[in-house]
């Protein structure tokens, strides 16, 4: 079976700067891979080309078997690729529930005419929406500020919103770029509870940037490393641990 | 069949029109002026509201499109309607509501034009691109006779009446505030606070700007044939920048993407021109003042209190 | 040093700081640890005057400090590297650090400080010449620090240091954060989540929550404190 | 051949004029991220200043002409100054379309307490001659190339311009208001983290702005020496425009399009197609800007994801 | 009880110039007419309104006028867009109007309501026209008009059209916009045609300019204009390049009869500044409007509508005025030509 991502040889370059060069790596259906290396390696940069952010200067993407050369980033998102930013990019002034709740506008039956007409299907549609908007707001326990401006949440929370808002669109593969930035231990302890539940819960694969060693080691099956733009290794938590280059490289 | 409130407020909002419409007759026709001048301006500030307001492009050509409605539809009944040999009453009620559309159509024909290509310019660059729109329109008629030329278009029959007017803006807050609450509406804000999360999301920001466009076009164009039915005359230096920028002021006053804001602010500042008409040459240095003074005074919009998002439709 | 009393901050209609005070002696470093929205970044704003204060008092040398824009307290010694890093986006990453000496005029005094930084993140010195925008988020975060340091701070206020930035360097900032501390008497005054590293190398630590001090104590205690191991060190 | 070449001398004593006012709108924008509608009408105002003080400071000599010049410099600025701080700096941390509406406010205010108190009929921009007579704000001569005619008011204008340009060009880049002008312009609560007085930049701000509106006004005057209240409406959107397509916020960018703006006005206008002029003008602008959504020297700005 | 006459004009905005001056002849008169005792012993009450020179405004206030104010009659707006906007609806109400310096011939086609006491856009023209064929002797004639007025586009349309008839060449046509400043460019292009004449039908504002500025740049043929040269603002601004300048004037200040020499010095007197033509014209609209009141012995509107239409000889400081059948006033008007700075009477031309 052809894996759910696959990224060939993938390279890209800013004006003189190769950001990433010549990457191939893969996630399964189903799977949890970490992405790690380290500041500017390049995570951040091949979560933009996986999302259409930028486009490769060189190498390819396929989603599901298919490329997503040219695609744009909604397109791709309608694919069944969702995102969290690593500088949070929540909508600021909508409410914390509309943020949510935009975000499953992939899967609505309605458009801008039964807007307007307001039918009995309309409505239908409309509050089992808010259902599922607010069971989703549950799990991370925000529903006590689903009427708040995102923007007035603390870092901590607008994280967690940006994790919940991605689900929304029913992804088959969610990016998680430093999901437990900003969090202290504790709670990072429950964030990963969470990452693995979700993974369960809505059957989908993840792939995850993060520098927390703990939260890596402990939910991910395979991890890629990457340095300087390449990638130095690729391996079980285990097997990375064990890898000098990585030790010297990252972990220290 | 249960109709929900959205449409009941609608249907009643058309049926008062209706009724006061009937009456019309015994009201000052100064003060119908003004009213339907209110109308009309409730319709210029809320489908602006749409594009400026809820989906945070900046438009400074609505006068433009206004221009475009208005002299399409002008030019509809004013060479269709002697033909028709139709009695007045036929024509107020048949050919007037058919060229307010026309003119709604081919205003949004005009969003379709300029929204398509520049709608991938940001902030002020698109300001700028709207505004020489509305200069181009302004020049273009200016340059053609047949719709009168710098001399303006004479002899526009008044079919403006309150039922109009007010139906008209009746609808163009329904259809604002119903695109707006649901779920595919939200995406408008979305759109407006964080582009490329917006497409992150799997939203589709060119196909809403250019809905927020188009439909915010249509109903500058439907208000522009009212005013040109209202006013019997129209004159191509009527629809210049300054037009653009008393609408931007009101949607701006009423507190950007508040849907009773932006109302009241386009009644507020209709009024505030009619009555400081007694000061005589001291009233727009007053008014000038009142803006600057109610800016300051209320930065966030004369009405707050509205909720702005609310996340019930 | 830095002397805070009862201090309350309103966002709007939220009050995002209740009643909190606490006190940094002079060439100590003070860890703040707590939850996330406990109030911690808004603690930072209050001092370095980027957020006034509903009502409290903020003392800084002795002075009244409470209230004075972000701008004379830069001036006076405090340096402050803001959550969200705001870096310069459109301006290269030397030109930033160049905008964090604004207000030193010695052109020599300049060009040590940015020697320094360049020492301490090498890393900023390969992307000298690119804009801070198109930066990785772990290369901003040291840029912040970078930037913060080149006003040659008496009191630095650093939120979150280590955020998103990988584990060798992020013992590396500590042990600088140290370095910085003993061999110019640096005041620091640090936020952080990783609390366990940042209690290490303070002397006293304080725990907000909600807005108000839970716990004061000595680094050590804190750390050795079960309920703050459970809640923020995790376990 | 002898007439484009005249049309160029004219297109560009008109774009140099129309550059020294985007250069404040840019200028103003740049720090602050917000049109300055009030801007056109502080060019009128400096107009009026030349036009009351010229009188005094001994306009028609060259001296005369520089301090007139310099006097509506100054006092544009000071009326900069005051508008920002009684109208712009109360709005500081609001929105700036809120800031916006002040500024059609403070424009409309001027514009009509100017019909009110300067009288709303146009003024000869001219200085009477002490033993009767009217003359020019500098001794005016006419330069005949062959055919070709050049005033040197045409010449004082692209000199000044220039002049001001550069000036403005150097304190910008080479000095330190001008570095903390640029970094407020990326991020105002950064700049004040670093030391920067936001105020004292955004009032230095105003009064360059003012300063370079007070002298295209007086510059305007002394070439079409006709003034009245409402002088700077069509002018300030034409240098608004010119400031947009240069590339906002960016100098020589309002410096080209101002003179850009100038040409293309002035060979449309000696066309069959003057009629069109503004909608043709208009037309290149919105082409040039779907090119080049940034503007002819403006970079977009950068934002990594 | 005083009798109401409404009046709408530019008194502010872009075109305040012409609605100021056009108001001061409208107050003079009131003044001199109720310090005289009114109008069959009624004073007269002018109530008037602003249009801010913006369209859309003269439709609101003349309803404003009409319902509100009661007014029987009213003089209003100068200018031919405006007053095309605010005319129709008094037209409906059956309120009579007089425009002052509305020249186009559009307005007075309104309705039988609608009066005027200036000359028309086809007289003037045509007058223009022929005065340079026959006293100036032009064989090429150059034309530059305001393509964003009216009445500027009317007047080159009635000029061209007298042209060919009398076989004039037009050798050169070129358009600007009302307030540009700068027509170097135009008359450069103009330059290049070498034309005897050019004709520049354009307010004093712009046509200042533009005689300056078509000196700088050596065209040195005669400049005809239209009514809208009048106003000492044009030689304030052009200054020595006036001089040689023709154009027709509803009125002249130059002009010696003890008539006109009485109305400047009485108009000197109150407003402190001299007289347009446009001022005395708003002067002859009102007095027109009192006048037909008394002939009509009503300050019924119907009555003053009637009393307007049957104008034979009425006495107005801009000549001697009857209405034809179209309404329009039929008056001569006199060529001036400007000398020195002031502006010199050449001849006079009946319609
Ligand atoms: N648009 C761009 N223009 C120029 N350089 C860029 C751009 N985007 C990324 N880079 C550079 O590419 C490199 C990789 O950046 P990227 O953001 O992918 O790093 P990262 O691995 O996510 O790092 P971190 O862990 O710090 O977030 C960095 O050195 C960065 O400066
Ligand atoms: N700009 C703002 N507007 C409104 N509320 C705010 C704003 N900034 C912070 N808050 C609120 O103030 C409280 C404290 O926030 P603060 O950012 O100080 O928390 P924090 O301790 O730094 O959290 P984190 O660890 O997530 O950064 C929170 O409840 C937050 O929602
Ligand atoms: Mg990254
Ligand atoms: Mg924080």
């Amino acid at each position: 079976m052809a894996s759910l991502l696959q990224l060939e040889n993938v390279t890209i370059r800013f004006g003189g700067l190769t950001a990433v060069s010549s990457v191939s790596a893969t996630v399964q259906e189903g799977e949890l891979v970490g992405l790690i290396g380290p500041n500017g390696a390049g995570k951040t940069t091949v979560f933009n080309m996986v999302t259409g952010v930028y486009q490769p200067t060189e190498g390819s993407i396929a989603f599901a078997g298919q490329p997503t050369a040219g695609l744009k980033p909604f397109e791709i998102t309608e694919r069944g690729i969702a995102r969290t930013f690593q500088n949070i990019r929540l909508f600021p002034s909508l409410s914390v529930f509309d943020n949510v709740r935009v975000a499953f506008h992939l899967h609505l039956k309605h458009d801008s005419v039964h807007s307007l007409t307001r039918g009995p299907k309309f409505h239908r549609e409309e509050i089992e929406l808010r259902e599922r908007t607010r069971e989703l707001l549950a799990i991370f326990n925000l529903e006590r500020v689903q009427d708040e401006p995102s923007k007035s949440l603390s870092y901590g929370d607008q994280r967690r919103l940006e994790i919940i808002r991605a689900l929304a669109t029913r992804p088959k593969l969610l990016l998680l770029d430093e999901p437990a930035a900003g969090m202290n231990p504790a709670e990072k302890l429950e964030l990963m509870k969470l990452i693995q539940f979700i993974r369960d819960k809505f059957q989908l694969a993840i792939l995850l940037v993060e520098h927390d060693m703990k939260v890596v080691m402990g939910i991910c099956q395979r991890i890629h490393v990457l340095e300087y733009g390449r990638k130095i290794a690729e391996g079980t938590p285990a097997e990375i641990r064990a890898n000098p280059a990585v030790i010297a490289a990252y972990l220290g | 069949m249960k109709l929900p409130k959205s449409q009941i407020f609608l249907l009643v909002a058309l049926l008062v029109a209706g009724g006061f419409s009937a009456f019309s007759g015994r009201i000052d026709p100064y003060i119908l002026d003004v009213t339907l001048g209110v109308g009309i301006a409730i319709t210029l500030a809320s489908s602006l509201n749409l594009i400026n307001g809820f989906t945070g492009q900046f438009s400074l050509g609505h006068a433009g499109f206004m221009a475009v409605g208005a002299y399409s539809s002008a030019m509809l009944t004013t060479t269709l309607g002697p033909k028709l040999g139709a009695s007045a009453g036929v024509l107020q009620w048949v050919l007037f509501p058919a060229s307010l559309l026309l003119g709604g159509l081919v205003a949004a024909l005009a969003g379709l034009a300029v929204g398509a290509p520049s709608l991938r310019l940001k902030g002020d660059y698109l300001a700028i691109v709207t505004l020489g729109f509305g200069e181009i329109i302004k020049v273009i008629l200016q340059n053609v006779d047949a719709v009168g030329g710098a001399r303006g278009l004479v002899g526009i029959p008044d079919y403006t009446n309150l039922f109009w007017t007010f139906g008209v803006a009746a609808v163009t807050v329904y259809v604002v505030w119903a695109l707006l609450n649901s779920t595919y509406g939200r995406g408008f804000l979305a759109v407006a606070d964080d582009e490329v999360a917006a497409e992150a999301m799997g939203l589709n920001t060119t196909r809403y700007k250019i809905t927020a466009f188009v439909v915010g076009s249509f109903f500058a164009g439907v208000a522009g044939g009212l005013y040109a039915h209202l006013k019997g005359y129209l004159n191509p230096g009527g629809f210049d920048f300054n037009k653009s920028i008393e609408i931007v002021v009101m949607v701006i006053l009423g507190g950007m993407g508040r849907h009773v804001g932006v109302i009241v602010a386009a009644v507020l500042l209709a009024v505030l021109n009619e009555t400081l008409r007694s000061f005589g040459d001291y009233r727009m240095i007053l008014y000038s003042l009142l803006l600057i003074l109610l800016m300051l005074t209320r930065p966030q919009g004369l009405f707050t209190w509205t909720p702005r998002k609310k996340s019930a439709a | 040093m830095l002397e805070v009393n009862q201090l309350q901050v309103n966002y709007g209609a939220i009050t995002a700081l209740h009643d909190v005070s606490l006190r940094v002696e002079k060439g100590s470093i003070v860890t703040l640890i707590g939850g996330n929205g406990a109030g911690k970044t808004t603690t930072l704003r209050a001092i370095s005057g980027m957020v006034k204060p509903k009502s409290g008092q903020i003392l800084y040398e002795g002075r009244d400090i409470t209230g004075v824009p972000s701008h004379k307290l830069v001036g006076q010694g405090i340096a402050h590297s803001p959550e969200g890093r705001m870096v310069f986006a459109n301006l290269t990453v030397r030109e930033n650090l160049q905008m964090g000496a604004y207000l030193q005029r010695d052109k020599a005094v300049i060009a040590r400080e940015e020697e320094f930084v360049f020492a301490t993140f090498p890393r900023l010195k390969e992307r000298e010449q690119q804009l801070a925008g198109t930066l990785s988020g772990g290369e901003q975060q040291m840029l912040a620090i970078g930037r913060a340091l080149m006003s040659q701070p008496k009191c630095l206020l650093l939120d979150e240091p280590s955020l998103g930035i990988a584990p060798l360097l992020v013992k590396l900032i500590f042990e600088k954060i140290v370095e910085l501390n003993r061999t110019r008497g640096l005041t620091i005054l640090l936020v952080e989540q990783n609390a366990n590293l940042a209690l290490e190398i303070s002397q006293y630590g304080y725990v907000l929550e909600t807005g108000r001090i839970l716990l004061a104590d000595d680094a050590a205690k804190l750390r050795a404190d079960p309920k703050v191991r459970d809640a923020y060190l995790g376990g | 051949m002898t007439e484009l070449l005249q049309q160029l001398i004219n297109g560009l004593s008109l774009g140099a004029i129309y550059a020294l006012i985007a250069l404040g709108y840019t200028m103003v924008y740049g720090v602050l991220r917000f049109i300055n509608f009030a801007h056109s009408d502080v060019f009128m105002v400096g107009a009026y200043i030349g036009f009351y003080l010229g009188p005094r400071l001994g306009a028609g000599t060259v001296w005369g002409g520089i301090a007139t010049l310099a006097a509506a410099m100054a006092g544009s600025a000071v009326l900069g100054v005051v508008i920002e701080k009684l109208a712009y700096k109360p709005l500081r941390n609001r929105s700036n379309l809120t800031v916006l509406i002040t500024a059609i406010g403070v424009s409309l205010f001027l514009q009509n307490a100017g019909q009110k108190i300067l009288g709303a009929n146009p003024r000869a921009f001219q200085f009477p001659v002490p033993g009767g007579g009217q003359q020019r704000l500098f001794p005016e001569t006419q330069l005949h190339f062959r055919s070709l005619t050049i005033s040197s008011n045409q010449v004082i204008v692209l000199a000044v311009s220039a002049v001001l340009l550069v000036a403005l060009w150097w304190i910008v880049h080479r000095t330190r208001i001008g570095t903390a002008m640029r970094a407020m312009s990326f991020n105002a609560t950064a700049a004040s983290l670093v030391g920067i007085n936001n105020d004292a930049v955004i009032s230095f701000t105003f009064a360059l702005g003012s300063a370079l509106a007070g002298a295209g006004g007086v510059l305007y005057a002394m070439n079409y020496p006709s003034i009245d209240p409402l002088m700077g409406t069509l002018p300030g959107l034409k240098a608004f425009v010119a400031a947009v397509l240069g590339g906002i916020g960016n100098l020589p960018g309002a410096a080209l399009g101002g003179m850009l703006i100038g040409l293309v006005e002035t060979f449309v206008s000696g066309t069959r197609m003057s009629t069109y002029r503004d909608a043709i003008a208009f037309a290149i602008l919105i082409l040039i800007l779907l090119f080049r959504p940034a503007g002819l020297l403006g970079k977009l700005r950068v934002e990594k994801v | 009880e005083p009798i109401r006459i409404g009046e709408f004009s530019s008194l502010t905005g872009r075109e305040a110039g012409l609605g100021q001056y056009t108001h001061m002849g409208v107050q003079m008169a009131v003044e001199e007419i109720n310090a005289a005792g009114g109008v069959d012993g009624r004073p007269l009450l002018v109530l008037a309104e602003d249009t801010q020179s913006k369209a859309g405004e003269a439709a609101t206030v003349v309803r404003k006028l009409i319902t509100r104010d009661h007014v029987v009659a009213i003089v209003g707006e100068g200018a031919s867009g405006r007053c095309l906007e605010g005319a129709p609806i008094a037209q409906r109400a059956g309120i009579p109007v007089v425009s002052p310096a509305a020249t186009n011939p559009k307005v007075t086609e309104i309705g039988d309501c609608i009066f005027r006491v200036c000359f028309t856009d086809p007289f003037q023209g045509t007058v223009m026209a022929k005065f340079a064929h026959e006293t100036l002797k032009v064989r090429r004639v150059g034309v530059l008009s305001d393509v964003a007025s009216s009445y500027s586009l009317g007047l080159a349309g009635f000029f061209r059209q007298r042209c060919i008839v009398d076989g004039v060449e037009l050798v050169g046509e070129q358009k600007f916009s009302g307030g540009d400043k700068d027509y170097r460019a135009q008359l450069t292009a103009l330059k290049a045609a070498r034309p005897d004449a050019l004709f520049v039908p354009a307010y004093y504002g712009d046509a200042g300019l533009i005689l300056l500025q078509a000196r700088q740049l050596g065209l040195t043929v005669p400049v005809l204009g239209g009514d809208g040269f009048e106003a000492p603002e044009l030689v304030q601004i052009a200054g020595a390049a006036a001089d040689g300048a023709f154009f027709p004037v509803h009125f002249s200040t130059s002009d010696t009869s003890p008539r006109s020499r009485s109305f400047i010095a009485r108009y000197t007197q109150r407003w402190n500044k001299a007289p347009t033509g446009v001022s005395a014209l708003g002067y002859d609209a009102l007095n027109l409007i009192a006048d037909a009141i008394r002939r009509g012995k009503s300050a019924e509107p119907k009555a003053i509508r009637t009393a307007l239409a049957g104008t034979t000889g009425f006495e107005g400081i801009t000549g001697r005025i009857a209405m034809d059948s179209e309404r329009n006033a039929r008056k001569p008007a006199s060529i001036v030509r400007v000398e020195g700075g002031q502006f010199r009477f050449l001849q006079s031309v009946a319609p």
